[in-house]
């Protein structure tokens, strides 16, 4: 289990998380839910690492505390982050993304059968192994960028806005991978505007609003949820 | 007379290749812009030049001392002074301006090391001056030996950084440090190894150009804008753009100064340089990127 | 909107720095005082290009001299008192601007007693007419120039002692007639300079010389400061008919000449190089180096000499070059004899050292219309000492050895 | 209606790649129009060969008559062709106000003094960002900067404005919002050109719309009727859109 | 003019009067320090003019400084001396819009070495002129005035400088400058001639810095390429500027008044070590006083505009977004 709680984070003045707590089981698909500047991001760049959080040790992984390691470390536990505008390797080809997906110790055992496994899930990579990333159009980085950070083997899954600037298309298909990987039993924790969609593939949901978890439940209660559905789903 | 000229042209090359592909590694991968690059050069070929003298070491014997005191060397003044610079620069200009300063310091320093520990004299000693013939043109072996070596570390590295996952995972921190930490490489250790590398690669060419070449404690700076002039030419951080750069300079040297006209080298050389940067401003393998 | 860029205070806090800076760089204290010692400054550059040059000439002899003044007690007066010598030294760094400053600063500010000249043609131009402004001598050393009368007219106290390129073309140009004449060589040269002032001037030199002995130049190239490799002009010089190779070049290309035509196996009769050649690292112990030419030289069997280069060898762990630094050696002599005989008012100082008499490591040495005429205009290797060859009538001048005997590897 | 824009067989070539395949429409003042299409079918190069940022390769185009292909971006720009761009470019070491004041300050009026000082906060007050003038850009939060994007393209009082993905990444509620913000901008008579994925905004804003799939147009006409053609359906919104 | 600007300029101008009758108070060594200094804080102004709000970072300061020394040393016997720095302005201000012209396309990394190259290049070709043209290398300036006058000329083009760079801070030319350095794109489309922009201040830059040159040049009596195409000179610059904080009005000054006055206690003091040293305070101050001493001196005097520098973590989240920019 991937527990945060009591959670703070400052960016000078601006207090970006404050005393978060949430969790999410292994094979537990979690929506985190918010406007923008709520600190949904941040939470995620938290726990992966890339960012310090104030005090103390508040982030577990299996009762063990992680916070504070130094942020390459953390896909050798088993936490993988697609971060918001996909961070791929333009400049290197498909297959040298993987690779590199695969750079964590964890992530050695097994690599080849990973790999096909992952060609598999986006038959698309598969045709285009030698391309360079950079050539390729948002949904294939994004479908890139999702392949390399399950080439690390992750019990749990960051992904961080994945279809922003995608087309509805291409966001369909998107989710409906997302929904595959699921079921090969790997957490998804997701941060996403697209409310609908998302909650679609959710087991679970967080509310945040200015820093803080306002609220949480079941995917079916949030999408019953009135507040939810005023401010997320657009219904009035 | 051509493949005199083009032998002895690939062979000048060779000296400048050499001395690039160390500064393409520490600025395409580390990051920094050396500035005293030249000086750890000048600082191997004077430790190569004690060694033979003082020690009766032969430059090649002193390569395997010279060689890995320059990674040391590099690994140090990254962990102590560019680290702390990488952590504080919001983003790579700032970077590239604190690492021009802090390393112009730098260049300061082993320069006033080296002027109290030798003075300011010319130093020379000759070491492998001996004629090979190739294709009917006579090349001094110490020269050789710079282009081989130029191939070798050049065609090597290329091979390590292309083919391997090691060598995959230094591009990625050239590339994009920022996602190569989302997939577990230590960012800071790489870039710190790129650095220690490039010293070591100075230190190669201190030795070697020392063998050949008269210098003294202040002729570090040459070194390095030549180097820098191959590496810009070459792409930023492209081993193979070094190596071709290098090479292709040292052709136009020679052949102005065989056919046209010995006292326009230099003028052909910031003439072809600023012509192909107006051509390709990202050099001559760069990417079109930034 | 836009406000000004920069602090209200900034002005305020760069005055303040100004003020600062003023105080920390004022004179400490210019009260009259008893004279104890003797000021002598210079100088000269400890780093940057020209260091490499002056690192041999020049700031080796300033430390002997000085360490020896030092030994003797002191600089001795004409009423037989010795005063010590209280030396400044300044880095140039190389630099025009700094050095007019740092002589400005020693002549101004420190006022001291003497200046000894800074390394190089142009800075030695550069430094003369503060010199002649403020009444110094200057014994300019480390420049050659052929304007130096002319010079000596524009400023009556500089003293021009390594004569002009036309000095050393001419004897040159004479040592190649005489082979010529002897059937030893024929009478074309290939000839490569490199391009700053002191190979121009002498290539200009040369081409006149040359063409006055109807010696015929069939290759005449200048190259950059900073060429690494030679390999393409001793290729198209070995293509030649030349007999002579003659290269009016700078230490690092001089060295870097000598391996290439060793390694393209070129063996001309006549193997002229410029600075470098006189160089200890250049031909002591090497035997390669026999046969080799050069500006400069010394007279091995005079005995001065012979004990200067011993002592020169003790105190800085390096011999002197064979051209330049006897003669700074012998004008520093000249500088503590001159203040022997008539103290230390520069003016008197000047007239002596332009009319006086001295015994110096050179021996006898008068100066000509302020400049020393008595040089070794030619040199040459035998037997791992750079001997001078010119003027052949000087007396100690050997015999040149031609054809220079083939490389040996 | 005057028509303001007009796209004639407009070409764009990188390299081999052919990435804009003769594209042709047209924009009629005070229209709101929008340009859909997967990701890479060539919508925003569409947008930077308008605004001068890319040269084309091929054709035309024409703002009030006047051939602007092939000008400068700032010739342009001053012609009254403001944009905002896909991933936000604010100027980090600027303030707030001093953003806007840029575009005002070389706008078409070329505003100095206290005008482009009063232009610059009346742009802000529009966006919402009214009273945080003195801020530095690098504290905004994502949605402001974008709010700080639309200002400064506001302040060079435009007329025509191309808005790239301006409204991605917003949530519902963000996105009422600034669909309200384009449509009071509509009501004023700015004619507008939208990249936008986000369909809600399509459907509220775009009476028209033109889509583009691999470089060429494949749909182009009244908003409805477009977003049910087979062919749009199939290579851009997909089923569960229709 | 409000009160503050006024008091500001008074104060200026009482400074400028006083350094004006400095050299009546002074010795020639100071004289000779105030021309270095007045000389610097012109390189430094002048190259930041262009250098601090585009962030083009050029090192082709020697190649003009060299040019106006050489037409100097070229023309001191032809022409009267008043045509001569007009001539010498006439042939920078040609060079650099060549030069600025084929260099629009560069940026970062690039501009840099190609300015060095650019300097090297002029040097070379000086040189090979001199050489197969006039057959001589050096030249001698002979001039009949003397240290005040040069230092009088300097302290006068240092005012128009520091004038000139006031009021284009105040002026639509300083917001254009602004926003190019912020990013290019987003000025093209505010309607800013970038191209135009760049080429008119580096042009400016380039003929004050020839004018130094040419001012200077007298002061060596002797000139020859190695000597006025030195490159440290344009090093030298950049470090002023940099350090004092190019961006800012005063910058330029506060870097190069406290390093020159450095570099002269320093190799006074400590001939044999003045590099270590140097070296050694250079590194520190690096470390010390990140973004310039302006920079600290507005953190430590008073606050005024938020320094960049202390959004760190800010900027960090917006760092992904620049990066995939880039």
């Amino acid at each position: 289990m991937l527990e945060v709680f009591d959670l703070s984070l400052r960016y000078g003045k601006h207090l970006a998380l404050d005393g978060v707590a949430t969790n999410i089981e292994r094979g537990e698909t979690v929506v985190i839910l918010g406007a923008n500047g709520a600190g949904k991001s941040s939470l995620l760049k938290a726990i992966a690492g890339l960012v310090k959080p104030d005090k103390g040790v508040q982030i577990k992984l299996d009762g063990n505390p992680i916070a504070g390691l130094p942020p390459h470390l953390i896909p050798s536990m088993g936490i993988a982050l697609v971060p918001e505008g996909r961070g791929v390797f333009g400049d290197l080809t498909v297959e040298q993304n993987l690779l590199l997906g695969a750079y964590s110790s964890r992530a050695r055992s097994g690599e080849e059968a990973r790999r096909r496994h992952v060609y598999e899930l986006f038959p698309k990579l598969a045709e285009r192994r030698r391309q360079t990333v950079n050539t390729m159009s948002g949904g294939e980085q994004q479908m890139v960028a999702i392949a390399r950070a399950l080439m690390s083997k992750p019990d749990y899954l960051m992904l961080d806005e994945p279809s922003l600037g995608l087309a509805p298309v291409v966001v369909t298909e998107l989710f409906e991978t997302l929904g595959r990987v699921r079921e090969t039993g790997v957490a998804l924790l997701i941060v996403e505007q697209n409310v609908r969609i998302s909650l679609s593939v959710a087991d679970r949901g967080y509310l945040m609003e200015a820093g803080r978890i306002v609220g949480e439940g079941t995917a079916a209660a949030l999408r019953r949820n009135s507040a939810v559905q005023r401010a997320f789903l657009g219904m009035a | 007379m051509l493949t005199t000229a083009i032998i002895a042209g690939l062979v000048l090359g060779g000296t400048y290749a050499l001395v690039a592909m160390g500064l393409t590694l520490q600025y395409g991968i580390a990051r920094i812009m050396n500035l005293a690059y030249g000086e750890t050069m000048i600082a191997a070929a004077f430790a190569a030049f004690v060694l033979k003298n003082a020690l009766g070491l032969n430059p090649m014997a002193g390569l395997l001392l010279v060689v890995p005191a320059g990674f040391a060397f590099g690994y140090a003044i990254y962990g102590v002074m560019m680290r702390p610079l990488v952590a504080r620069a919001g983003d790579r200009s700032a970077l590239e301006i604190d690492s021009i300063l802090a390393t112009f310091g730098l260049l300061f320093v082993i320069q006033g090391v080296l002027l109290v520990l030798f003075g300011s004299n010319y130093m020379s000693y000759s070491y492998l001056n001996i004629p090979v013939s190739i294709l009917g043109a006579n090349i001094a072996a110490n020269r050789l030996l710079a282009l081989g070596l130029a191939l070798t570390i050049g065609l090597t590295l290329y091979g390590l950084l292309r083919y391997t996952r090691w060598g995959t995972a230094i591009r990625a921190v050239a590339v994009a440090p920022q996602s190569a930490v989302l997939v577990g490489i230590d960012v800071n250790r790489a870039a710190r190894f790129a650095f220690a590398l490039g010293g070591a690669l100075a230190a190669a060419g201190g030795v070697v150009i020392s063998m050949y070449q008269t210098f003294t404690a202040t002729s570090g700076v040459t070194f390095t804008m030549k180097a820098l002039i191959v590496v810009i030419m070459g792409g930023v951080g492209n081993l193979l753009g070094a190596l071709s750069a290098g090479l292709i300079l040292g052709m136009v040297e020679t052949f102005v100064a065989t056919y046209l006209e010995p006292g326009l080298t230099l003028a052909a050389t910031y003439a072809i340089f600023l012509a192909l940067l107006l051509w390709r401003p990202q050099g001559l393998f760069g990417k079109a990127t930034r | 909107m836009l406000e000004p860029i920069g602090g209200r205070r900034a002005p305020f806090l760069l005055l303040s720095t100004i003020a600062l800076a003023a105080l920390a760089i004022w004179p400490a204290d210019s009260a009259a005082q008893e004279r104890s010692s003797v000021k002598i400054g210079y100088a000269v550059s400890k780093t940057g290009v020209n260091a490499g040059g002056a690192g041999i000439t020049t700031i080796p002899n300033y430390q002997l001299w000085i360490d020896n003044v030092k030994k003797a007690g002191g600089l001795e007066m004409p009423d037989g008192s010795r005063l010590p010598i209280e030396l400044i030294e300044y880095d140039d760094r190389s630099s025009a601007e700094e050095v007019v400053r740092a002589v400005e600063r020693l002549a101004a500010q420190d006022e001291v007693d003497f200046i000894l000249p800074p390394w190089g043609t142009g800075f030695n131009l550069a430094v003369a007419p503060l010199f002649d402004r403020y009444g110094y001598p200057q014994l300019a050393v480390s420049a050659v120039t052929d304007k130096a009368p002319d010079f000596v007219e524009r400023w009556p106290r500089s003293f021009w002692f390594l004569g002009g390129g036309a000095d050393y073309t001419d004897a040159l140009a004479n040592l190649l007639v005489n082979a010529r004449e002897a059937g030893t060589i024929g009478d074309k040269v290939a000839m490569v300079s490199v391009a700053d002032g002191f190979g121009i001037d002498l290539v200009t030199a040369a081409r006149e010389s040359f063409a006055e002995a109807d010696i015929e130049v069939v290759y005449d190239k200048t190259y950059p400061v900073g060429t690494t490799d030679f390999s393409p002009m001793v290729n198209e010089a070995s293509g030649t008919e030349a007999d002579s190779f003659v290269a009016f070049s700078y230490p690092p290309d001089t060295f870097a000449l000598t391996q290439q035509a060793q390694v393209s196996g070129y063996n001309p009769k006549v193997f002229y190089l410029g600075v470098g050649v006189g160089f200890p690292a250049y031909g002591e112990e090497n035997p390669a180096a026999e046969g080799v030419m050069s500006l400069g030289g010394i007279d091995p069997t005079n005995e001065a000499n012979r004990d200067y280069r011993r002592r020169h060898h003790e105190l800085t762990g390096q011999g002197p070059d064979y051209w330049g630094s006897v003669i700074t050696y012998a004008s520093l002599e000249m500088l503590q004899e001159a203040i022997k005989r008539v103290g230390l008012d520069r003016e008197a100082v000047s007239r002596e050292l332009s009319t006086g008499t001295f015994q110096t490591v050179l021996g006898e040495t008068k100066l000509e219309n302020n400049q020393l005429r008595n040089l070794w205009w030619a040199g040459q290797w035998q037997n791992g000492v750079f001997v001078g060859i010119a003027p052949p009538d000087r007396p100690g001048a050997a015999t040149p050895r031609l054809p220079k005997t083939p490389w040996k590897n | 209606m005057t028509q303001l824009l007009e796209i004639r067989d407009l070409r764009k070539r990188f390299g081999g790649l052919t990435a804009v395949h003769d594209i042709s429409f047209t924009i009629d003042v005070g229209e709101t129009v929008g340009l859909l299409g997967p990701n890479g079918s060539g919508k925003t190069t569409v947008l930077n060969m308008i605004s001068g940022l890319l040269p084309a390769s091929g054709g035309a185009i024409l703002l009030n008559g006047e051939k602007i292909v092939g000008m400068a971006a700032h010739r342009i720009a001053v012609r009254g062709v403001a944009r905002t761009f896909q991933l936000v470019r604010v100027l980090p070491s600027m303030s707030v106000a001093e953003n806007v004041e840029a575009a005002a300050a070389f706008g078409p009026e070329k505003l100095w003094g206290a005008a482009v000082r009063g232009k610059a906060l009346a742009c802000l007050d529009r966006v919402g960002l009214g009273g945080r003038e003195n801020e530095m850009t690098a504290e905004l939060t994502y949605i402001d900067q974008k709010r700080l994007e639309l200002a400064r393209a506001l302040a060079s009082d435009p007329r025509l404005l191309l808005l790239d993905e301006w409204l991605a990444g917003l949530n519902p509620t963000e996105l009422a919002t600034g669909i309200e913000l384009i449509s009071d901008l509509k009501r004023d008579g700015m004619t507008v050109l939208l990249v936008e994925h986000v369909m809600d905004a399509i459907r509220a804003l775009c009476g028209r719309c033109v889509v583009m799939n691999a470089g060429r147009k494949i749909a182009d006409g009244e908003t409805g009727n477009v977003l049910s053609e087979p062919e749009v359906v199939r290579a851009y919104l997909g089923e569960s859109h229709a | 003019m409000n009160g503050r600007l006024a008091l500001v300029f008074a104060v200026a101008l009482v400074a400028l009067a006083a350094l004006a009758f400095a050299p009546f108070y002074l010795g020639r060594y100071q004289i000779g320090l105030l021309i270095g200094l007045t000389g610097y804080v012109t390189l430094a102004s002048a190259w930041a003019l262009f250098s601090g709000p585009t962030r083009y970072v050029s090192l082709a300061t020697v190649a003009f400084f060299g040019i106006g020394a050489y037409t100097v040393a070229a023309l001191n016997e032809v022409l009267p001396y008043p045509l001569v720095l007009a001539a010498a302005a006439a042939i920078g201000l040609a060079v650099a819009l060549v030069v600025g012209l084929s260099t629009l396309r560069l940026a970062g990394v690039y501009f840099v070495i190609f300015t060095f190259g650019l300097a090297e290049l002029v040097r070379q070709l000086v040189t090979w002129y001199e050489v197969n043209v006039t057959g001589t290398l050096g030249r001698y300036i002979f001039m009949s005035f003397g240290p005040e006058q040069i230092y009088w000329q300097l302290l006068a083009l240092m005012t128009i400088t520091l004038l000139i760079s006031w009021w284009i801070g105040r002026n639509r030319l300083g917001l254009a400058l602004k926003v190019i350095g912020d990013d290019e794109v987003v000025a093209t489309h505010c309607g800013i001639d970038i191209a135009r922009t760049k080429l008119a201040l580096f042009a400016l830059s380039a003929v004050i810095i020839t004018l130094v040159g040419a001012i200077q040049a007298p002061r060596w009596t002797y000139v020859e390429p190695g000597i006025v195409f030195n490159p440290t000179l344009s090093f030298l610059t950049l470090i002023m500027a940099l350090l004092g904080g190019a961006n800012r009005l005063w910058g330029p000054a506060l870097g190069a008044v406290p390093l020159f006055l450095l570099f002269e206690w320093l190799s006074a003091r400590f001939p044999d070590h003045y590099s270590i040293i140097l070296g050694l305070l250079f590194i520190l101050i690096v470390f010390v006083l990140p973004g310039g001493v302006a920079a600290f001196a507005e953190r430590t005097f008073g606050q005024r505009k938020p320094d960049p520098q202390t959004y760190g973590a800010e900027s960090a989240l917006s760092r992904d977004t620049a990066d995939a920019r880039r």
